[in-house]
């Protein structure tokens, strides 16, 4: 339905993944190609490795055989953080927010790999630090209208809720201004309206700030909903991928993913 | 206008096997001056105070009783006294370190205000080697001597003395470094039965000598081979048992027992009146005595001091009266000193006592070896302290 | 070189060894079961070994009774432990429960000074110090009444863990709420880890006591205990076991062979090298969980 | 604030469904603050009928697993405390009782987010749970019934539960429930990202463990769509009141509650929702 | 209201991320500074060379551990090694020549080197583990002192250190004295205070809490825990040094052995992890608590007049400065500073009972 976006210029290109867990086959011979300004939905039963998916390509888990590109160039086994500065960024299925820190220092931290951390930056805070601390603020400060999280800024991540702290775990992936971000289930446990919301801002996302987008989710209407295109993993193969409209009915993901049950949805 | 002595010790941590009998011989015998009126006729002021064998308090304890008007500092802990030493000089304090501390304190020259009055560790060491020597008829050649020692300061303290002596007169030295706490000796003691040593002398402290004789058992090693440094008291042979310590020796410092008149009194006029300021139990250790006889001197100091320069007395008047001690030893307590300003030690006499399974028979009378070869190596070290100190 | 000595010094490394585990499997008995790493467990040493003394000379019994009672009295003491200081601390941050251990250590030494006094006193359990050969080398009966206590309890404690007791203890170490969640009385869960953990200090008191005499130094094992207990991997019981016996080994060794060339000492060495290889080959020690972490 | 209680004791809706049978539990006016400080939820009010099925449901920080910890007694780990109201089980009041003990009674919570013990074996885990009542013969036998709800689970019975996929750490997290022989068994999300047939398939468990075991079950969810499918009748929550109780039915028919929980309408486009501040209409 | 906070609105991010924004502190701090810089002409020479001077080089200090433990989440079993490291290597340069204030920088130097190394091979250990490598570096350091005369100076193990010469000219006097101890404790504690709110303390705090989740926002946790350790050990170094010239005068083995690092240890969480102002009340509570029990048992035992055996009398602080270290855990676990905002917000909010945040 997006066609117009895509530019055809790939972001990411997965070739013959493999990932092992000891003797378990997390992942096997997925090829994956996303394009430019797309929003690409995965989809999968639990254990399936969505996440390992993620993992391998955001470097936690380099993949034992197969190759992974970014922009072009081989980030094949390269370190996590590495993979961040080269815009790549992600959120996480299970929280990882930074307890301890209220919400706003979260989000700053976001903006690190366009930060210079140093002991002399922190000994000459007046000097050295000063300034570009205040232009970082500003540019958290828009994400934080941006994604309405101004009534939370100053509290401590631990306290709220679910729903809102897998809002400033968007908010702080995208600070970092990346050009590919990962999304790993960010609208569990969430409500239908809670879901729009979320929707919302990653459609946003994408049209305004041009981001490439990975999601993962277990809510098909919003793979169905707003995803360009998408692929469906079970037990580490894929079995399908294309316009979710397409896939959504191919028998093998039905029996693997959707069961009986919920096709009638 | 009392006179102050202060008592930094460690009663709680390392050295809380000795410093409670030190402390309570110390205010025993202060109290039995003061019922005779004191020294010169001014009462005498014992200052405790705990110091857990850690020099940061060490150093504030000193600090503390220095504007308390202490007239004497006393630390008894290696590490402590090492810490506040370089202070007490420099701010001109008399420091007590009868039958501890470095070795080349007793240079007076150097060590202007450090008084370890009575014999020092490497003093102690050049007897006991005198004693073995005595005992192989006059000739050391090729005899075996193995020294175990707890492996830091207070263990390595001796070890130059040795290594001269060995050099000297051809004993064959063995060093047998222990690790603290010195709990387990198996291993030193494995490889002394494989020297298969005519003698080990033992700078042990408290229970080490306990796991130390048991290991000899074990061993198979006789233990009159063993001589002990003189921090070997009653609680030990207690603990090793009366008859397995049979033959086993010990330098000496002070005499043990309470037949000493002093003791007496104290048990008299203390002790039977309910006045005594601990345990009576510990009236029967050794380090009761060696309390006594520490403060023996410096009382006897702190007299002459007055009696020459009269009063207020001062850290000046009191290290004088300390260096004009003559020929002294309480009443037979110790063996007679005599300290002068360049000889703060006052002669070094030791003795070795065996126990024979009930009490503690002298071996020796007072004596006092090597003197030369002492003085050498206290000269070295003391001007290399000199040196150091810039 | 002498085959012998290096025998001798092995084995009778090994065996006292063997003895710092006693210390080690207490601190693993109660991280196993509440992840509390127990900086305590030197202090309750010491403590067991005064105890059983106060009661064998205060009721003038034989040893043999006094051990027992001691045992009893020690159980109730580690619960006591449990309800007054950490039961409060629950689900805390580990660093403050280690602190908290570190203030029990503090009082109960200081405490068990003041009462029995810093002189040390024998503890005889009727171990002979006659020789004991194996045919060239001699052995420490102490210590091998040690090490065989050691391998017992090790069994002991391996079976305890697979009954449904011990299972439940590893499930509060892992999630207090969880186990909150499923009815287990996590309160009631530590507070037996810590009676059974006294029960062993004291066994390793009375030991140790027989090998050193009883004073202050026994609560300096625990440095040993902890390096022991870590280096086998902090909830390993095997792992508690097989460290002390490397550790002990080395360190025998290393003191009759390094020793007259360093010129003493080089137990420390021998340990700390030994723990820095461990963490770069195995970070959790040798049989310790690792954190399950996923991403 | 508390003026509101008795406009929250009074739901929109009052006339209840499971009237008739008495309730297995009841909460009265329950308020929790966490820290002394934060105000959780306020005089919330939900009965549980015999064998019935109920659902909470409720946006994020609504105040559903604040519920469900006053019920279990959890709230205390997280310095939470039930300052007004009661809670009461099968007749007794049981706030003071501790989280332990109201598992002997026979509530047993599956916490949000599954909380397996990573490090044990999915067996271990079961026996840990099967520790507060009954022997041994109990223990195997609750494991057998376990087995045969969850047979994915009696496969990797020997992995670390660590490793576990999510549905399968869900499933052992309800089985590990189970071996409390609770009479009420209450699930916080236990959709929680679980794939769709995983969903329906444990939702369908749950009711037969319902029907065949007999016990209640009270359930946290956000899948409205799921969870009114197989309870009797809900609860909703909003910031910690109580606005709306009635039967399954009726609340799948509410236009609010299709509107915010169950995605209103087939098919409606994620691309033409606009940002609005949502109306607090339940207050009103 | 002694803090109010109300009708004090932030006009810039700068002044809401100013080290102090209430007025109130900052009046309050202005206070302490001005005490802290007349102490010598108001303090008795007891207190102020024997009691405030050694705590506030300790508070320096435990602020550097306070950089491991509180921000990067490290253990550390070895910091009175690292402060010997910095120590000796001070003394040993200050004898040989080398101007006072390089010889301690060059201590500071060596002492990251040295602890950096040791981290490294513990940096992909977690918790007590990590803490093993750094009791390694305790025992390696403390068997060095021993065994290396060289090191430790001559047999005596006992190394003088040199009269201070700052800029030149000899500082002896016991405020000089002091006012150096301060310079420095400010110093670090400025920049504890800066790293609140700067890149590096956001990332060292992210890698405490979830380096995984550190890493995928571009932080590198191995080169940041690596720095940190560097960082408080290059602390932990000069101050070890400054605690040498300053207050001890000479080095020797026992300042700087395994207690001093458990003592640290004790200052940091007592005071409360990575509150600064509780460090410096950690360490003040576990440096002077033994002193102050002591002459305070020591007075009670004469108004009792109980007749306690010396020993006993020693042994009681002790055990009541232990009893005192559990009932704060259990009084407020996250410690003394801890203590200390529970008042401030107290009085925050001052005189209404509890405000919704
Ligand atoms: N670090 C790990 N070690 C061992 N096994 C792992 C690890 N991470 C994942 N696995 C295994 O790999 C498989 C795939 O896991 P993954 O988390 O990718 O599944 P998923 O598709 O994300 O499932 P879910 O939808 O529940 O998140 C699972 O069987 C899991 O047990
Ligand atoms: N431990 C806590 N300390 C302080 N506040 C808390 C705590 N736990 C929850 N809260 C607050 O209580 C309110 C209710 O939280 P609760 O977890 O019950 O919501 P919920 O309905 O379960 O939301 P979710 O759907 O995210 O689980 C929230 O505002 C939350 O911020
Ligand atoms: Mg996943
Ligand atoms: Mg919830």
């Amino acid at each position: 339905m997006h066609g117009d976006k895509q530019t055809g210029v790939p972001v990411l290109e997965c070739r013959g993944l493999e990932r092992r867990f000891g003797g378990l086959v997390a992942l096997t011979g997925v090829n994956l190609r996303i394009e430019r300004a797309e929003i690409f939905g995965l989809v999968g039963p639990n254990g399936s490795g969505k996440t390992t998916m993620t993992n391998a390509i955001t470097g936690f888990f380099p993949p034992q055989v197969g190759s992974i590109s970014l922009n072009g160039r081989d980030i094949t086994g390269m370190a996590p953080h590495k993979v961040a500065t080269l815009g790549v960024a992600r959120t996480f299925q299970n929280l990882a927010l930074f307890n301890g820190m209220s919400v706003l220092d979260n989000i700053l931290l976001g903006r690190h790999i366009h930060m210079k951390a140093g002991v002399a930056k922190t000994a000459l805070y007046w000097w050295l630090s000063r300034k570009d601390e205040m232009l970082h603020r500003l540019k958290v400060e828009e994400i934080i209208d941006f994604l309405q999280l101004q009534s939370v800024r100053d509290e401590l991540v631990d306290s709220i809720p679910i729903g809102l702290k897998k809002r400033v775990e968007l908010a702080r992936a995208l600070v970092a201004e990346p050009s590919f971000l990962i999304l790993d289930e960010p609208m569990a446990g969430m409500n239908q309206e809670e879901k729009e919301y979320m929707a919302r801002f990653i459609l946003d996302a994408r049209d305004e700030r041009h981001v490439t987008v990975l999601l993962i989710e277990h809510h098909m209407d919003v793979i169905t909903g707003i995803c360009d295109r998408m692929m469906v993993l079970s037990y580490g193969e894929t079995i399908g991928t294309g316009i979710p409209s397409a896939v959504m009915k191919d028998e093998r993901v039905i029996k693997a993913y959707l069961g009986g049950a919920h096709a009638t949805h | 206008q009392p006179i102050k002595f202060a008592l930094c010790y460690d009663l709680s941590k390392s050295y809380g096997f000795v410093t409670p009998q030190i402390a309570q011989a110390v205010n025993d015998y202060a109290k039995i001056l003061n019922q005779k009126g004191g020294i010169e006729g001014h009462p005498i002021e014992i200052l405790v105070q705990d110091q857990g064998n850690e020099p940061q308090r060490g150093i504030e304890c000193y600090e503390k009783m220095k504007r308390e008007g202490a007239i004497t500092f006393d630390f008894l802990s290696t590490p402590v006294s090492r810490a506040v030493l370089p202070r007490a000089m420099a701010d001109s304090n008399v420091m007590v370190q009868s039958f501890v501390g470095r070795g080349d304190a007793i240079d007076g020259d150097v060590f202007k205000w450090i008084f370890p009055v009575g014999p020092t560790y490497w003093g102690q060491m050049a007897n006991d080697i005198h004693y073995i020597k005595t005992k192989a008829n006059g000739n050391l050649k090729g005899v075996k001597i193995a020294f175990l020692y707890p492996d830091y300061p207070f263990g390595q303290e001796p070890i130059g003395v040795l290594k001269t002596l060995a050099a000297k007169e051809g004993f064959d030295l063995q060093l047998i470094p222990n690790p603290m706490p010195g709990n387990d000796q198996s291993a030193a003691w494995t490889q002394i039965r494989r020297i298969n040593p005519d003698w080990v002398v033992s700078w042990n402290l408290a229970s080490m000598h306990v796991v130390a004789a048991r290991e000899m058992k074990r061993n198979g090693i006789p233990i009159d081979k063993y001589i002990a440094v003189n921090w070997l008291n009653e609680v030990d042979i207690a603990n090793i048992g009366a008859e397995s310590a049979k033959g086993l020796k010990r330098g000496t410092n002070v005499i043990g027992g309470q037949s000493h008149p002093l003791i007496q009194q104290i048990i008299k006029d203390l002790y039977e009146k309910g006045k005594g300021s601990g345990d009576r139990k510990h009236l029967s250790d050794i380090y009761y005595n060696t309390g006594l006889a520490m403060y023996a001197s410096v009382f006897e100091g702190a007299r002459l001091a007055i009696k020459q320069n009269g009063w207020p007395i001062t850290p000046d008047k009191m290290k004088r009266g300390m260096e004009s001690l003559k020929n002294f030893d309480a009443e037979g307590l110790i063996a007679p000193v005599t300290v002068t300003a360049k000889d703060h030690g006052g002669g070094g006499k030791t003795r070795i006592d065996m126990w024979d399974g009930t009490k503690w028979v002298p071996q020796t009378d007072w004596f006092s070896a090597y003197d030369d070869v002492i003085q050498e190596i206290v000269k070295k070290e003391s001007s290399e302290f000199a040196k150091n100190k810039q | 070189m002498d085959f012998s000595l290096f025998a001798e010094l092995a084995i009778n490394g090994a065996l006292s060894g063997l003895m710092y585990s006693l210390v080690a499997l207490g601190i693993v008995l109660i991280y196993k079961s509440s992840s509390v790493p127990n900086l305590a467990q030197g202090a309750m040493t010491m403590l067991g070994a005064y105890v059983v003394l106060a009661i064998a000379n205060g009721l003038g019994l034989s040893m043999w009774a006094a051990i027992p009672l001691a045992m009893a009295t020690m159980f109730f003491v580690g619960m006591g432990i449990e309800r007054v200081a950490l039961r409060r601390l629950a689900g805390r941050p580990i660093i403050m429960i280690l602190m908290m251990t570190l203030g029990l250590d503090i009082f109960i030494r200081a405490t068990t000074m003041a009462i029995w006094g810093g002189t040390g006193r024998p503890m005889s359990i009727g171990i002979s110090d006659d020789p004991l050969f194996l045919g060239p080398v001699l052995l420490n009966r102490a210590y091998v009444v040690g090490a065989l206590v050691a391998g017992a309890l090790f069994l002991v404690l391996m079976f305890f863990f697979h009954t449904r007791r011990g299972i439940v203890l590893r499930a509060i170490s892992d999630d207090y709420i969880a186990s909150w969640s499923i009815g287990i009385s996590v309160e009631r869960g530590v507070a037996f880890s810590w009676a059974m953990s006294s029960v062993i200090a004291t066994t390793a008191g009375v030991l140790w006591g027989s090998v050193q005499g009883v004073n202050q130094g026994l609560a300096l094992l625990l440095l040993k205990g902890l390096t022991v207990a870590v280096l086998g991997g902090l909830d390993s019981i095997g792992g508690a076991i097989l460290a002390g016996l490397l550790l002990g080994l080395l360190e025998g060794v290393a003191s009759g062979y390094l020793d007259p060339l360093v010129g003493g000492g080089s137990r420390d060495l021998v340990v700390a090298a030994t723990l820095i290889l461990t963490i770069l080959i195995r970070p959790h020690g040798l049989f310790g969980r690792h954190d399950i972490e996923r991403i | 604030m508390h003026s509101t209680d008795n406009l929250t004791s009074t739901p929109t809706v009052m006339h209840n469904p499971a009237a008739n049978l008495a309730p297995v539990l009841s909460l009265n006016n329950v308020e929790v603050i966490y820290d002394h400080v934060s105000l959780a939820i306020k005089g919330v009010s939900i009965e549980v009928p015999q064998g019935g099925m109920v659902a909470l449901l409720g946006a994020n920080g609504a105040g559903k697993s604040t519920t469900l910890k006053s019920i279990s007694g959890l709230l205390r780990p997280e310095r939470g405390l039930v300052t007004r109201g009661e809670v009461r089980f099968i007749g007794h009041n049981i706030d003071a009782l501790a989280p332990h003990e109201r598992v002997k009674l026979g509530i047993v919570h599956v916490l949000e987010g599954r909380r397996v013990f990573e490090h044990m074996t999915p067996d271990e885990n079961l026996i840990a749970a099967s520790a507060v009542r009954g022997g041994r013969e109990d223990m195997l036998r609750n494991k057998d019934m376990v087995y045969t709800y969850f047979p994915r689970l009696h496969q990797r019975r020997t992995a670390q539960s660590g490793y576990l996929s999510g549905g399968e750490q869900q499933m052992l997290a309800i089985g590990r429930a189970l071996m409390t022989q609770p009479k009420l068994l209450m699930l916080d999300e236990p959709s929680l990202g679980l794939a769709p047939f995983l969903v329906t398939e444990i939702f369908d468990i749950v009711r037969r463990i319902n029907k065949e075991e007999g016990l209640s079950v009270l359930l946290v969810e956000q899948n409205a769509i799921a969870a009114l499918d197989v309870v009797s009748h809900g609860y909703l929550i909003e910031n910690g009141r109580v606005v709306m109780h009635d039967n399954a039915e009726a609340m799948k028919k509410n236009p609010d509650i299709q509107e915010f929980y169950l995605g209103g309408a087939e098919g409606h486009n994620f691309h033409d929702i606009k940002h609005y501040r949502r109306r607090k209409r339940w207050l009103t | 209201m002694l803090f109010r906070q109300s009708g004090i609105f932030h006009t810039s991010y700068a002044d809401a991320r100013a080290l102090f924004p209430l007025p109130a502190d900052r009046w309050m701090i202005g206070l302490l500074l001005a005490f802290a810089l007349t102490a010598p002409f108001t303090m008795s020479s007891l207190a102020l060379s024997t009691h405030l001077l050694p705590w506030l080089v300790w508070t320096a200090a435990a602020l550097g551990l306070n950089l491991i433990l509180g921000w990067a989440g490290q253990f550390h079993f070895g910091y009175a090694a690292i402060m010997g490291i910095g120590a000796y290597t001070a003394v040993h340069g200050a004898r040989n020549g080398i101007p006072w204030e390089i010889a301690v920088v060059l201590g500071g130097v060596m002492a990251a080197i040295i602890g950096s190394v040791f981290a490294f091979a513990a940096l992909r250990v977690k918790g007590l583990y990590l803490a093993l490598s750094t009791l390694a570096l305790q025992y390696v350091m403390d068997w060095v002192i021993a065994h290396v005369p060289a090191i430790s100076g001559g047999s005596q193990a006992t190394l003088q250190a040199p009269a201070m010469r700052l800029l030149g000219q000899a500082v002896t006097s016991d405020s000089g004295l002091y006012y150096v101890a301060l310079g420095w404790c400010l110093l670090v504690t400025v920049f504890m205070l800066n790293l609140r709110r700067t890149a590096l303390g956001r990332a060292l705090v992210a890698v405490r809490e979830k380096d995984f989740a550190a890493a995928i926002i571009g932080v590198h946790s191995l080169y940041y825990k690596l720095l940190a350790f560097a960082t408080s050990s290059f602390i932990g170094g000069i101050s070890g040094a400054i605690l040498i010239f300053t207050f001890y005068r000479a080095a020797t083995p026992e300042q700087f052995a395994v207690n001093v690092s458990i003592e640290l240890l004790a200052m940091v969480i007592v005071g409360g992890l990575g509150s600064i102002i509780g460090s410096y009340f950690g360490a003040a509570f576990i440096l002077l608590m033994p002193g102050l029990m002591n002459s305070l048992i020591g007075w009670l035992a004469q108004l009792a007049g109980a007749s306690l055996g010396v020993e006993t009398l020693a042994h009681i602080p002790h055990a009541v400065y232990g009893a005192l270290i559990i009932v704060f855990l259990l009084v407020e676990p996250m410690g003394l500073g801890k203590m200390y905002t529970n008042l401030r917000n107290y009085l925050l909010v001052w005189p209404f009972g509890y405000a919704r945040k």
